[in-house]
């Protein structure tokens, strides 16, 4: 049979079709993915200045100076945490028990009394609120809520009450309030940059100013090597006078720094071994069970059709479940822990190594088999030297494969019940707050990832050589 | 039973690894105590802590009001109430609170028609089980579409804030003390903890509804540890905040009088609200 | 043979000494994975609030629980067609995260790939970022932005595409090295430009098995999206956490069939669209 | 002496061996011939019982092997070593392991699953290596070898085998001319020094005419010539590869030069130089 | 006229072509021998530039090729062909659309990226197939082809580059005779027809003295024999080869049974009836 010039070249133009085609259904599929997932809405109402906290959150630590009104008592803490309290002051807070006066850093201060926060700026425009009676007063306005338009409007002190109303925008107009702003009748607040914040309301005066770094990332406040310099903790480490009788000095060091109450760099390793046992432990077992299943579910071990059914259809119900229900599962049974987490993982991979050992096993070269069988071999001889030999790189490199993917996917399981790394994350995440133990955590997991992953390639090469795939 | 350890369940979701942090002192005390080890446990939500507690996993746990609805119904003989955390102030309850953005001129329910309306976790007590049931009572349906235009679950407290906050809907539900301002918050609670955490500026939100008080919920044990094991847990806990203000203050998420004893009839309405829920 | 010539008696000790070793190894190995189950098992009895062998008495409770509600129910496939509207919403997650995703990713595997003839330079930068794409778990990435961007489909979208690009980029670039090049040299030689290269020498090559990694890149996303929904990301995952907080069994069992068909449905779909992809020639080059 | 008497094996509705019947005398070295199909593997094979035979019985020594069982059976592969085309070796054990498999048969279970080989048989394999020349590889994996080195591996595992006889299934197919000499040239030798018997197919008239004393050719499962060397004519070749008048020998070799140096002159200079002599192995 | 001048290619510390001068007119068909690593191959790809000379000048038509970048490269590449032993098509992809890649030079990067070949290359692709005689196949996949169809269609592209100059490395190579055959003399065809130039590089002495007027032998990098097909004497071969006393022509070509085994007997019977007759181009 023979094909016609312009058949030819008519099926040719018509395969010209197919990339493009391709092409103009995924964007066809994307445009009703936008609409269908409100993609420009979401965008839109996107709050990015929350993204800008959060950074800097992760990276920064505050003082906190607050002057709480019930009782005029001054307290100035490092986030606002309990047992931080600073004493003495540090050098650009300065007090004299009436009045306090805060140096914000770029020129920027902020003086604090019984009921007035004084906020000056570097150009020398000062702005100050006052409490009187239940209420806040800037630079001599008051704001009240405007029910009809759902917004707070501003009038003069002097004025007769809601007389002379003015809008926000007024009020920056005429340099009375610092422009981005919040001024609500019982509160003013402002942060002028993202290091510095004041704040007054009826209860308190805060004052906020942001440093970079982790503060009291090796030792808690409470610890006597807090102040302390790296130099001089090394030269605690090898000096002979203990600080603590009972322990020698490295010993005391380490103990400060593994059992800070703030990072708690105990518990997180804990945690993170937690999560690496979750992995090895359920790749373990999924991998020394799978096998054996494998081998039943092969076609060329296992001659009985029906058995082999019954065993791939396990494999898809183990596979088809997912990892966190399955551990929902588990934690009726089991109670709360690794334990729970590293079943889930058994249960599924189990389905999922046990299809990929069962399809190894069926796709080896026979060859081989042959050429043992051919000296005479028994039965066991052969699968000894001419099945698992082929098998055993696929055997290692897949349960590697599967450890390392594990090891992601038990911070997953752990964040959503089983515990470890992950559920620290997502409880410091829930904070909204602890971002520097958000991202701290992060670290470790991914210095965690990457090591195993660095790790598993490093045995995969020494278990089955470089030249397997 | 040999007892062999104590384990003790804390509600996640809001500021657990705080709340982790604030339970070592108890753990302390309970192995001192009891002699045996004693570890804390704290999942992801609310199912979590229930869930151990229906698998006989946790011997000790402080559940919301609907939390321990959500076990009983499940398992009357799993745990029993025993103590309840008493406020500054005497009362031994909180309230649930709706809210809405200011700008959106929403100043009550009646506003609502045709918004967004969001609840927390199902199994939280204020953050959905009163609400349900009171807000119908008050006349506003709450099936999807017949008042609100949409009612959701935001996940927990924290998401339900922040979601109002962010306008992703229209109002929302939490819980808070009652006590202290609301700019900051009031004394204790979801809104008092965004605040502090600078999620939300309580100016540019505001009320818009309240539940009759909630009773907080119950310290609970496990049915089945030995008599004796209920009475030193039980007391341990009820002589913390005089014994150790510090570690009260950590174990019952701030400021309190003390705790009180409590029985399961203080639950009973509760208890039916749930089933009442689970029916429709 | 680089080294010297050895003698036969030499060969046979360097040989026992090899066995010997290999058999170390060997019972190394199986010490060190049987130290690994026994020992982390019980560690990991240790740690969990539950024991393993007072559990498994419990094991069926739940399943149990779940079963007696479904055949309680009145109206269970009214529940199951009910819950479609989220299930496609999730399949919708999970179909546009694996399009971004394999797009990103054939981006980071061409410039990742030595032996396409591309800048040296680029090569470790984009191996680098592939990394770094990879370790993370997208359920960190999803919580971020969902503070970000508010509790919507989109930040588990962007989190699985960006998990996906650097999963599937790692294999692309596998695939990328292990071309044959003399495609390549032969346009090479009619005076073809490097896009027309990569068009035509190496695309044709390779997007069988680009094809084929998507799709089960795209099962696995199905699940990852149905997991994020769990944390307030929509879909089928958000319906299952409430259905799961109310212990509404019949719901349970509902959405749990509704994923599972749907799981091994595209299982099948996709393992023959795979099988006929690298068994023909692939047109769509 | 292996006697085969109407030896039959049907596949489905095809008949691979007609009832071939063939006598080969200890201590020959017989060359199969025949088109791709004409079933010299599934002859050999069923030698090896690696396939059962349909019909017929084959007898060695006057021991009827076609009809052994379990050990027995065993027994007998042990004393019948088989080369193949694709060397089957196990490619990810190292040579000498490779060559000891050759001992399995007179290894027990257990030990042989442990790799417990004694010393004796560590030293056979050696030895084994060292005579086919590749005694420095010992230590590789199998599957980083040349295919002549691979095959001789499989002959020197065959040799350990301690065999009566050694059939070999176009050993020599998948190798370049040098290494092809290398592998026939050894085979020849052990024929020669150790009076093994060795059936060998070959898809090449030439080879089989440069090292066979008897050659066999088989066409549609039947045996339709045997003879030596020079009882092969051009016509029986014909009829063996099934051709036409225009049949011509070259054609079964698949050189471009053996075609077209009919045309050049200087073509035949020396070229029967290497042919039949045994270089030194 | 291709002017190659004092070519050199170093590779680290050993010399591939060491500094090469050749004039091969326009419309001559020049073989390249010489054994395995004398230089043929790299001094191919210089020539067409996929080498970077190290140093030397290659001229063409008095236009100094070896310092092209570019564009200018491209336009360079894309007027003198290259044919290569392995063909180095596009399995994958239909052979009309591999014919057509020999345009690519000639259409932008975008509309190529979507195949938007215009009506004449198609056209252009399907008569150079044509004139192969392997129009049949133009809508399969290149890869299900047989080794002589898709040198064919290597020329094919060849063809639509409309090339001044065909560099051919080996082209028969991994061919059987037939085919080997069939795709020589599409070359010679070629040349003689259009007048376009051949180099090419071959392994065997006959080849090369059947189809080419003249012959260049390089060892070790150099050129070191230049002549007529006649001019080639045995000793000559044997400088060029680097042989002893004892070599005999026939070591030019791969023996016994050759390389490709896979072929199957029949394949080789039909052969003579072709040989020596162009069969239909
Ligand atoms: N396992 C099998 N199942 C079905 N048919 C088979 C099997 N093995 C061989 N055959 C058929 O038996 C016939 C003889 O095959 P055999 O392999 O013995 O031929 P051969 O002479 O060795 O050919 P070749 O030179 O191709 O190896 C062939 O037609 C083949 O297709
Ligand atoms: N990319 C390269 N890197 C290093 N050395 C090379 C490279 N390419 C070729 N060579 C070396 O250059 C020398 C010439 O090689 P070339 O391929 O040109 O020889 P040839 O004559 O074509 O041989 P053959 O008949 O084997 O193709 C050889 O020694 C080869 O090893
Ligand atoms: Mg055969
Ligand atoms: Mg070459």
């Amino acid at each position: 049979m023979s094909i016609s010039r312009a058949e030819v070249l008519k099926t040719s133009r018509r395969a010209t079709i197919w990339p493009i085609a391709g092409l103009i259904l995924a964007f066809v599929y994307l445009a009703y993915a936008w609409f269908a997932f409100d993609v420009g809405g979401v965008l839109a109402k996107a709050d990015w200045e929350r993204g800008a906290l959060m950074s800097r959150d992760s990276f920064h630590y505050k003082y906190q100076v607050e002057l709480a009104r019930r009782n005029d008592e001054l307290s100035v803490t490092v986030e606002g945490g309990r047992g931080t309290e600073q004493d003495p002051l540090p050098a650009w807070i300065t007090t004299d028990g009436k009045q306090t006066r805060v140096d914000l850093g770029d020129g920027y201060r902020a003086v604090m009394n019984a009921n007035a926060l004084t906020y000056t700026e570097p150009d020398g425009r000062q702005f100050v609120a006052e409490i009187k009676g239940k209420e806040v007063v800037v630079n001599g306005y008051r704001a009240f809520l405007d029910e009809t338009e759902s917004r707070y409007r501003y009038f003069p002190e002097t004025a007769p009450e809601r007389t002379n109303v003015v809008d926000y925008a007024d009020l920056v107009a005429l340099g009375v309030l610092p422009d981005g702003s919040s001024f609500a009748p019982s509160k003013f607040e402002f942060h002028p940059d993202y290091y510095k914040d004041v704040r007054i309301t009826r209860a308190q005066i805060r004052v906020q100013r942001y440093f970079f770094g982790w503060e009291y990332f090796w030792f808690g406040p409470q610890s006597p090597l807090v102040d302390k310099s790296a130099a001089e903790v090394w030269g605690i480490v090898w000096s002979g006078d203990r600080i603590d009788p009972a322990l020698s000095n490295a010993e005391f060091v380490f103990l400060q720094f593994w059992r800070n109450p703030d990072w708690q760099h105990n518990e997180m390793f804990t945690a993170l071994l937690e999560t690496l046992l979750m992995a090895l432990l359920g790749t373990f077992v999924a991998a020394g069970v799978g096998l054996p299943l494998g081998f039943l579910a092969a076609a060329n071990f296992n001659p009985m059709f029906a058995s082999r059914m019954v065993l791939r259809r396990l494999f898809d119900f183990l596979r088809g479940i997912d990892q966190i229900i399955w551990s929902l599962i588990f934690i009726r049974a089991f109670g709360l822990g690794p334990l729970t987490g590293s079943l889930a993982i058994a249960f599924t991979d189990t389905g999922t190594l046990g299809k990929l050992f069962s399809e190894a096993i069926e796709n080896i070269d026979n060859k081989q088999v042959e050429g043992v069988r051919s000296t005479g071999a028994a039965a066991v001889q052969r699968y000894r030297f001419g099945v698992i030999p082929q098998i055993l790189p696929v055997f290692v490199s897949q349960t590697l494969y599967y450890l390392e993917s594990n090891i992601r996917s038990a911070t997953v399981i752990g964040a959503l019940g089983a515990g470890g790394i992950g559920l620290k994350l997502v409880q410091a995440l829930q904070t909204h707050k602890d971002w520097e133990n958000v991202m701290y955590l992060i670290f470790l997991t991914l210095i965690v990832v990457v090591a195993m992953d660095i790790g598993s390639g490093w045995l995969r090469r020494k278990l089955i050589g470089e030249s397997t795939h | 039973e040999d007892l062999t350890e104590i384990r003790i369940g804390i509600l996640g979701g809001e500021n657990a690894s705080d709340r982790l942090k604030a339970y070592t002192c108890l753990e302390e005390k309970v192995e001192a105590l009891m002699g045996v080890e004693a570890s804390v446990f704290a999942p992801a939500d609310y199912s979590g802590v229930i869930e151990g507690l229906l698998g006989g996993n946790l011997d000790l746990a402080w559940l919301g009001a609907s939390g321990y609805a959500a076990v009983y119904i499940a398992d009357p003989e799993a745990v029993e109430p025993v103590l309840v955390k008493v406020n500054t102030d005497g009362s031994y309850g909180y309230y649930s609170i709706g809210f809405a953005r200011v700008d959106s001129g929403i100043t009550s329910l009646d506003d609502m028609k045709e918004k967004v309306f969001a609840f927390g976790d199902p199994n939280s007590t204020s953050g959905y089980l009163i609400p349900s049931i009171e807000i119908p009572q008050k006349g506003y349906s709450m099936k999807p579409g017949e008042y609100f235009k949409d009612i959701k679950f935001s996940g927990g407290h924290e998401q339900t804030i922040v979601g109002v906050f962010n306008g992703d809907y229209d109002g929302g539900v939490t819980w808070a003390d009652g006590l202290g301002t609301w700019e900051e918050g009031f004394n204790s609670g979801a809104l008092r903890k965004a605040t502090d955490a600078g999620l939300v500026d309580m100016t540019e939100i505001r009320e818009i509804w309240r539940s009759d008080v909630i009773p907080e919920g119950p310290f609970v044990v496990r049915k089945s540890l030995p008599e004796d094991a209920k009475v030193k847990l039980t007391g341990l806990l009820a002589s913390l905040p005089s014994m150790d203000p510090d570690c009260a203050y950590g174990v019952l998420a701030g400021d309190a009088k003390g705790l009180a004893p409590i029985t399961h009839k203080a639950y009973v309405s509760v208890i039916e609200a749930r089933k009442a829920k689970i029916k429709n | 043979m680089t080294d010297s010539t050895l003698s036969i008696g030499q060969l046979h000790s360097h040989f026992s000494e090899m066995e010997k070793r290999r058999r170390l190894y060997t019972v190394l190995f199986i010490a060190g994975s049987l130290i690994i189950f026994f020992g982390g098992f019980s560690i990991a009895e240790n740690l969990n609030s539950g024991g393993f062998w007072q559990g498994l008495s419990k094991f069926m409770d739940y399943p149990a629980a779940i079963v007696s509600d479904t055949l309680n129910a009145d109206d269970w496939l009214v529940t199951i067609v009910g819950h479609v509207p989220a299930l496609i919403e999730t399949i919708n997650m999970a179909a546009v995260s694996t399009l971004f995703g394999t797009l990103f990713a054939m981006i980071l595997a061409f410039c990742s790939s030595r032996n396409l003839g591309i800048f040296a330079w680029i090569v470790p930068i984009a191996r680098r970022l592939m990394d770094i794409t990879r370790a993370f778990p997208e359920l960190i990435i999803a919580l971020f932005l969902i503070y970000l961007l508010g509790a919507t489909p989109i930040p588990a979208i962007i989190a699985v595409a960006f998990h996906t690009a650097g999963a599937l980029g790692k294999l692309f670039s596998e695939v990328n090295e292990n071309i044959d090049k003399k495609p390549l040299e032969g346009l090479q030689a009619t005076g073809a430009t490097w896009l027309q290269r990569m068009r035509f020498g190496v695309l044709p090559q390779v997007l069988p098995n680009y094809c084929s990694y998507a799709l089960l890149r795209f099962e696995i996303n199905i699940r990852a999206s149905a997991i994020l929904g769990f944390v307030g990301a929509g879909g089928i995952g958000q319906e299952f956490r409430t259905a799961i907080s109310w212990g509404a069994g019949d719901q349970i069992s509902a959405l749990f069939l509704l994923l599972f068909l749907t799981i091994v449905a595209i299982d099948q779909i996709s393992s023959r669209i795979r099988r006929s992809l690298v068994g023909g020639a692939f047109q769509m080059a | 002496m292996l006697e085969i008497r109407t030896l039959t094996k049907k596949f489905a509705d095809m008949t691979a061996v007609d009832s071939v019947s063939l006598t080969i005398p200890e201590g020959s070295m017989v060359g199969i011939i025949g088109r791709s199909g004409a079933g010299k593997s599934t002859l050999l094979r069923m030698v090896n019982r690696l396939a059962e035979p349909t019909k017929g019985t084959i007898r060695f020594h006057g021991q009827e092997v076609s009809s052994l069982k379990g050990a027995g059976l065993r027994q007998w592969q042990a004393s019948c070593a088989m080369i193949f085309q694709q060397f089957n070796l196990v490619p990810r054990l190292d040579v000498l392991t490779n060559v000891m498999l050759g001992r399995l048969n007179h290894i027990g279970t257990v030990r042989s699953v442990f790799k417990l080989f004694s010393d004796k048989d560590r030293m056979d394999g050696l030895l084994a290596l060292e005579r086919l020349g590749i005694e420095q590889t010992a230590l590789q994996p199998a599957g980083t070898l040349s295919g002549g080195q691979q095959q001789r591996v499989a002959i020197a595992r065959a040799l350990v085998q301690k065999p009566k006889l050694i059939l070999a299934d176009e050993p020599i197919a998948s190798l370049d001319p040098l290494n092809a000499k290398l592998v026939m040239d050894a085979l020849k030798r052990i024929n020669e020094e150790d009076g093994i018997t060795v059936v060998c197919n070959l898809h090449t008239l030439d080879t089989a005419r440069s090292y066979c004393e008897r050659i066999v050719g088989m066409s549609k499962g039947k045996v339709i010539f045997d003879g030596g060397p020079n009882d092969l004519t051009t016509d029986e070749a014909r009829e063996i590869y099934g051709a036409g008048d225009d049949f011509n020998e070259a054609a079964t070799s698949t050189s471009i030069s053996a075609a077209a140096s009919e045309k050049t002159p200087e073509a035949d200079i020396d070229e029967p130089a290497a042919s039949g002599k045994v270089v030194n192995l």
